[in-house]
């Protein structure tokens, strides 16, 4: 095994390694191209392990719920807003939507700087296609271009969960994507932590027909009953409708206050609320009353 | 992994569990009954290895019965969920049994539903799931649940939770064991989802014939 | 395709318990009102359960209309604050202007992310006046995650004093829709005292936050500090 | 007390992320004087990086001529001086004669030594008997030594330098209470596991003065009255907690 | 102490004390399975008694000290003590030093002469008494940083339910794992009042 | 460390005890009596040995007082063979050689056998040795030792070298230091001696310097 010796004292400070890097890493902000290389790595043996100790040390945001689906009128997509480190909530109001052009939304859930990073590096991508081909890109082509760049730093730690949802000259388009470099064209999806909580609604109400304000409520929904159930979703339930002028955003509502909204506090009339237990009761005490009688 | 889960209506109780016995990758059987009969007036699913649940269930059901033969006076729902719990709870300080259980029964109180996981947590709920599979009927059960079902309503949110089960849970069982128990007794009832997951099929087959339809409208 | 040279790994071999990581504690907190935004930080730099100063300077006035906090490992603080400084300067010789908060803002969060394998351990928070004059407060995560609030806290005294600050600046989340002002309701000298406050309840039950604290007061008058005495021990 | 083993603990630790127990990061020392013993405690005890409680008491009674500073784990420095003290109790009950401080120490470094160093508790022993004024520390594991002038805990190195440069021999009251007081200090405000005020225990033969808060350095810098809205309403009443499961669903 | 979520604070006011715990059950850390599930425990009309951690010894250890509790009034005929009662606990959770109970108690309560008394424990034992207020639960820092920034002298009843009830939500709002909605009982001369709080539900 | 002479044994230890980095105690006191005229020199761990010489103190003075009336004499003290004590700590140090950290040499004067030193080393064995070396410090100085031993030295001749052995290793190992104390026992009785580092040469001196010009 050789050993290789640290020597760049002996350089000229000018063309010293240091000021070289320095010079690189200030130019990184104002380049466009992000390459790998351009990524300060560890001089570890161990990468997984070194990334593990990391983890622990900076905890990256975490924890969501997300969720789109295409109906008849569109695409609805709805997000929570919290991030959490640990069990520790450090925000209840992150934008988990990424506008990355007025037909194109992202989703994120999974680690915040891997998501905002990403999608803002796909924006530029989306943009400079548009620039160079003169027409807007696909929502195939955005989703290809971030699986793509994802799909190279596969092994590398990223952690990310995402939708790409847009309109496109093909009409609706929906596409998960994630850090594994999994890439699926789909029409309903939910990702992230509370996404288990999320489907059971989304998946029950949903229907092809849905009017575009039934399937902002069955977002917005789900969303809350995923916050409910979930402890590590919360926050603001955002829902955005994707049509064929582009994304609007329908809705934003606080869950401190959605929950009461539907679940008024006030003591409730229990009969009110549609349990026919009651009557079914009495009916068959009637019935094996006549039973008994014949 | 199993799929339990349960809840109450107005004079009875429900708990619903899937009737595979599986070991690692294989399905050893497909008509195991998970829902033990405590007594005439509690039944309580379990999750987890079989034999832990087996030995767990015939356990609480055979103190239970004895209890009744020494003092001639029956446990009633809490009193027996609690002696489950401390059962477990003991169990937890040497080699735990790997047990979650939901123990529903009807009594004076009316119906009740107890939940309990092998770390020997216990509370009343009105709804409950163990599992994944548990998980996705949770918001199910917040949504549609409702105070005081009727029987036929309890079946229609039964019937929803296991077509949510079957479309989402990897390697979801298609057969289930309903039972239903009030002051009366306990009623079985063998529930084949499949096809319920027929209808369920046909709707999202329209549904992306639709888009299809649409998406070929637009490229025209 | 990574950067790890040979002679590194070497060193990386001969020191097998060393961690490039120290947590020198500390709390830093901004809140921003409609026309001003405050920066402060308490002072003390610590290392396990040892003292290195009582007089560490956990701000830094980045440009003309940005002030930049950081708490965690002091040594990669201060390198990361080297860095953007040159970083504006930069800016300054190729725009012909001074950089705004927004997008220092901005470049912080691309700096932190190409370090994403091998993170600054300090966590950041920007404080600052955006181009029509109103307070700004931007917060991140180590790996460059970040979002514009309109108050902030990093460091030790995080859990501690956040809850404090949800409750007595509740804001509106910006994300509600209909929207509505989120800005902070408070005068400057209000804020001022709030945050004194949470200093004198950090120190009193966080061991890495105490001896001073320091804000950094910006208007459109400029930018004052002040000093206020916090539990030594 | 059991010590069978970590069994449990450490089948659930694997997969849980449960608790620890209270250390008491800590400063505490002891010095002989002309008249007898001074020892010395800071008040604070920490959770980790938190402050657990502020004004804690850490000089313990062990006999009425005999106390004993601890440092450690919380609970166990409790239980050990409180057991020991009960044991010395008995044992004066049945021989009517004052407690020996030797007694006291070999007791403790027996139920120390036992339990292999898992009861976490280092002590600063200090008391006047017949024989004379004594000072010992015990380790957790329950080795002892006797010294003139004593410091343990996570403050030890930095009340040890301020002993080791104002200790002499024969010293007087006011002046080791003064070292002591300078000593537990200096631990205070540079040891971030100690904190807040300092207790004082001066045993001579005819007296026992126990100063608590001796010094008080509890002064919060700042305070002004924080204004909450009317929101925090009750909303339900809750008689019937516990029985019934509250109703959730509506519409 | 974060398997299950919870957070409990106690306060002293003038001539009363108040103890608040939040309302989540949580399994396997994410999944909220109930939001009834108070963690205050009645000793007796004037003392309560609060358990956070792992839910299964919450509940061994409440069944245990009630059991010891009433023996002891059965024995001596006289009402317990919340310090005595405290130091009943304490011993308690000693006695499995090496296998301990994973629960950290709050104790609060008011002795026959009127006086407030409230401490919190470790999971072995080692009490904190104070004089303002105490905290346990799965995010001790928030709730200390709120009750310490809140927190003032001689509160009448209503002013501590005010203060208290704005530190748990203030708290758990900054939590994962607990919250959900809290209940406060306040312990006066003329005995307890029990009531929720609302919080957010997420 | 303990050697014999021509008439009796000399013990001879340094007095620091060290946790980590830390010197706990600088004047502790390695030597410890188990009866009149048998003393233990400890090394390792410091709870380990504390108790294991209380323990075997009180073995052999029940023992003696048990098999022999003369040692009910209260002004003579209780005497013991010195193998004896060495034996039940060989026994103790073997028994639990997976619980303890202990190195202890036994070392004493009785009538049967004249001087004696016993090492009783990590792990339990038991040998007597005309001298015996022991602890951290111990390395330093085997070659030293092994060199200038002499046997039959006089009581004089072997204090100095007692005492010039520790200081060297005091010299040389980092967890060696503080005063050294000599006890020295024979037929007559024991005498224990302290000499303090500034009657000892410098420590830097026994150190070879570089030359400067």
């Amino acid at each position: 095994m050789s050993v290789n010796l640290d020597l760049s004292f002996l350089h000229d400070t000018e063309r010293g390694a240091a000021s070289t890097k320095y010079r690189d890493e200030a130019l990184q902000g104002v380049s466009n191209s992000v390459h790998a290389s351009n990524f300060t790595a560890p001089a570890v043996e161990d990468f997984d392990a070194f990334q593990r100790e990391v983890i622990n040390y900076v905890k990256p945001a975490h924890g969501t719920t997300t969720l789109g689906f295409i109906f008849e009128h569109g695409i609805v997509i709805a997000v929570d807003s919290r991030a959490s480190q640990g069990p520790y909530i450090s925000s209840q109001t992150v934008k988990k939507v990424i506008e990355i052009n007025p037909f194109l939304l992202g989703t994120m859930a999974g680690g915040a700087a891997d998501c905002q990073f990403w999608q803002r590096n796909l924006g530029i991508q989306c943009r400079l296609h548009e620039l160079e081909n003169g027409k807007r890109i696909t929502v195939r082509a955005a989703s290809k271009l971030l699986a793509n760049t994802l799909y190279s730093y596969k092994g590398r730690g990223l952690s990310m969960g995402t939708m790409i949802a847009g309109w496109d000259l093909n009409g609706p388009g929906l596409y998960y994507v994630d850090s594994e470099g999994t890439r699926l064209k789909g029409q309903r999806f939910s990702v992230g932590s509370g996404s288990l909580f999320a489907y059971g609604v989304l998946d029950q109400g949903y229907r092809w027909d849905l009017s575009v304000k039934e399937a902002c409520e069955l977002g917005r929904r789900a969303i809350y009953h995923a916050t409910f159930r979930d402890a590590f979703s919360g926050g603001t339930v955002s829902v955005y409708h994707v049509g064929k002028n582009g994304w609007t955003k329908v809705t934003g509502d606080d869950v401190g206050e959605l929950h009461f909204h539907y679940y008024p506090s006030e003591k409730i009339d229990e009969d009110s609320l549609g349990g026919l237990g009651k009557k079914e009761a009495e009916e068959r005490a009637a019935a094996e009353a006549t039973a008994m009688e014949t | 992994m199993d799929v339990v889960f349960g809840f109450v209506g107005y004079d009875f109780a429900v708990l619903v569990a899937d009737r595979a016995a599986t070991q690692q990758i294989i399905v050893q059987k497909s008509d195991e009954d998970k829902i033990a009969v405590v007594d005439g007036t509690k039944i309580m699913a379990t999750s987890g290895p079989r034999g832990d649940c087996v030995a767990f269930a015939e356990y609480v059901a055979a103190n239970v019965r004895l209890y009744r033969l020494k003092y001639q006076h029956e446990l009633d729902v809490k009193a027996t969920a609690h002696y489950a719990r401390n059962e477990l709870a003991t169990a937890l300080r040497k080699g735990p049994y790997q047990v979650n259980a939901l123990l529903a029964g009807v009594d004076a109180n009316g119906p009740e539903l107890y939940f309990m996981d092998y770390l020997a947590t216990c509370h009343r709920v009105n709804t409950g799931g163990h599992g994944y599979g548990g998980m996705f009927c949770l918001s199910l059960f917040d949504k549609h649940w409702v105070p005081n079902m009727s029987r036929a309503q309890a079946m229609e949110l039964v019937d929803l939770c296991v077509a949510e089960v079957c479309e989402r849970l990897v390697t979801a069982p298609t057969e289930y064991l309903v039972k239903i128990v009030d002051k009366k007794g306990v009623e079985v009832i063998e529930y084949d989802a499949t096809e319920r997951l027929a209808k369920r099929r046909e709707v999202q087959m329209q549904a992306r014939e639709a888009a299809r339809q649409a998406a070929a409208r637009v490229g025209a | 395709m990574f950067d790890a040279r040979e002679d590194a790994l070497a060193g990386a071999r001969q020191h097998a318990n060393w961690s490039p990581y120290d947590n020198n504690g500390g709390t830093v907190l901004a809140v921003a009102g409609e026309s001003y935004v405050i920066c402060a930080g308490d002072t003390r730099m610590s290392s396990g359960y040892n003292i290195l100063t009582r007089k560490f300077e956990k701000i830094d006035k980045m440009s003309g209309k940005t002030l930049m906090a950081s708490a965690g490992f002091a040594a990669d603080a201060v390198t990361l604050k080297k860095t953007l400084k040159a970083r504006c300067k930069q800016y300054e010789f190729q725009n012909k202007r001074e950089i705004g908060c927004v997008a220092f803002a901005q470049m912080l969060s691309n700096t932190l992310y190409y370090r994403r394998f091998f993170p600054y351990y300090a966590f950041n928070i920007v404080a600052g006046l955006d181009a029509e004059g109103k307070g700004a407060v931007f917060t991140y995560d180590a790996v460059g995650s970040y979002e514009r609030t309109n108050y902030s806290c990093q460091g030790s005294g995080q859990a501690l004093i956040m809850p404090v600050l949800d409750n007595q600046l509740k804001t509106v989340s910006p994300l509600v829709l209909p929207a509505a002002s989120s800005a902070t309701p408070l005068s400057e000298q209000e804020a001022i005292d709030l945050i004194k406050d949470c200093f004198a309840t950090a120190a009193e039950r966080d061991i890495y936050t105490g001896d001073s604290v320091e804000l950094w007061i910006m208007n459109a008058e400029g930018v004052r500090k002040e000093e206020m005495a916090l539990r030594a021990d | 007390m059991g010590d069978r083993g970590f069994n449990f603990s450490r089948k659930l630790n694997q997969s849980l992320d449960l608790g620890a127990a209270t250390k008491t990061g800590t400063t505490i020392c002891g010095v002989v004087f002309e008249a007898g013993v001074i020892l010395g405690a800071d008040t604070r005890s920490t959770n980790g990086e938190t402050v657990a409680d502020k004004d804690c008491e850490k000089i313990h009674y062990i006999a009425p001529n005999i106390y004993c500073c601890g440092a450690g784990t919380a609970a166990d420095t409790e239980s050990v001086t409180g057991l020991i003290s009960s044991n010395l109790l008995l044992h004066r009950k049945q021989t009517d004669r004052p407690s020996a401080v030797k007694s006291a120490l070999t007791l403790l470094k027996t139920t120390l030594f036992r339990h292999q160093g898992h009861i976490g508790a280092a002590l600063v022993l200090g008391g006047v008997d017949s024989d004379g004024s004594h000072l010992f520390t015990v380790y957790p594991h329950g080795s002892s030594d006797a010294l003139p002038y004593a410091a343990m805990g996570s403050g030890s190195l930095a009340a040890m330098a301020t002993l080791e440069t104002g200790y002499h021999e024969e010293m007087s009251l006011d002046a080791a209470k003064n070292l002591v007081t300078r000593a537990i200090l200096s631990g205070v405000m540079n040891d971030l596991g100690s904190g807040s005020n300092v207790d004082l225990c001066v045993i001579t033969r005819d007296s026992v003065q126990y100063l608590r808060n001796d010094t008080s350095n509890m002064h919060r810098t700042f305070r002004i009255s924080s204004k909450f809205d009317d929101r925090q309403e009750a909303v339900i009443d809750y008689s019937h907690c516990g029985t019934a499961t509250r109703v959730l669903h509506a519409n | 102490m974060n398997q299950n979520g919870s957070a409990i604070i106690a306060m002293v006011g003038k001539d009363c004390v108040a103890i608040a715990s939040d309302l989540r059950l949580g399994i396997n850390q994410n999944q909220t399975t109930a939001v009834d599930y108070s963690k205050l425990h009645k000793i007796h009309d004037k003392l309560w008694l609060g358990l956070t951690g792992l839910i299964a010894d919450q509940l061994t250890l409440a069944q245990k000290l009630r059991f010891k509790h009433d023996m002891y009034e059965l024995r001596e005929n006289r009402v317990m003590s919340p310090k005595v009662f405290a130091s009943v606990v304490s011993t308690t959770l000693y006695e499995k030093r090496f296998q301990p109970y994973y629960t950290e108690p709050v104790v609060a309560g008011l002795d026959k002469d009127g006086k407030p008394y409230i401490t919190s424990m470790d999971l072995i034992g080692a009490d904190a008494s104070a004089d303002d207020f105490v905290v346990a639960g799965d995010n001790v820092e928030s709730l200390f940083g709120v009750c310490e920034s809140f927190y003032r002298k001689d509160l009448e009843p209503d002013e501590l339910f005010n203060v208290i009830g704005n530190c748990l939500n203030a708290g758990v709002n900054r939590d994962c794992l607990s919250g959900w909605g809290g209940i406060v009982t306040l312990i006066t001369k003329d005995g307890p009042i029990t009531r929720t709080l609302k919080n957010r539900m997420d | 460390m303990a050697v014999k002479y021509a008439d009796g044994v000399v013990l001879g230890a340094d007095s620091r005890t060290s946790t980590g980095t830390y010197v706990a105690n600088r004047a502790s006191d390695k030597i410890t009596p188990i009866c009149e005229n048998v003393w233990m020199c400890r090394s390792g761990s410091a709870a380990d040995t504390q108790n294991v010489a209380a323990y075997v103190s009180r073995l052999a003075q029940e023992h003696a007082v048990s098999v022999s009336s003369a040692g009910a004499d209260a002004d003579e003290g209780i005497k013991c063979d010195v193998k004896l004590v060495a034996n039940i700590t060989q026994k103790i140090a073997y028994q639990n050689k997976d619980r303890l950290q202990a190195g202890m040499i036994i070392a004493g004067y009785d009538r049967k056998l004249g001087p004696q030193v016993y090492g009783i080393p990590l792990g339990g064995a038991m040998m007597e040795n005309p001298f015996t070396v022991g602890g951290s410090g111990s390395a330093y100085i085997y070659g030293w030792c092994d060199d200038t031993f002499r046997e039959n030295m006089s009581k004089e001749e072997a204090q100095a070298w007692v005492k010039r052995a520790i200081s060297l290793a005091i010299a040389r190992d980092a967890s060696s230091g503080g005063v050294i104390r000599l006890v020295t026992i024979d037929a007559t009785g024991v005498s224990r001696q302290m000499i303090q580092p500034i009657e000892q040469p410098l420590c830097d001196e026994e150190l070879p310097a570089v030359k400067r010009s």
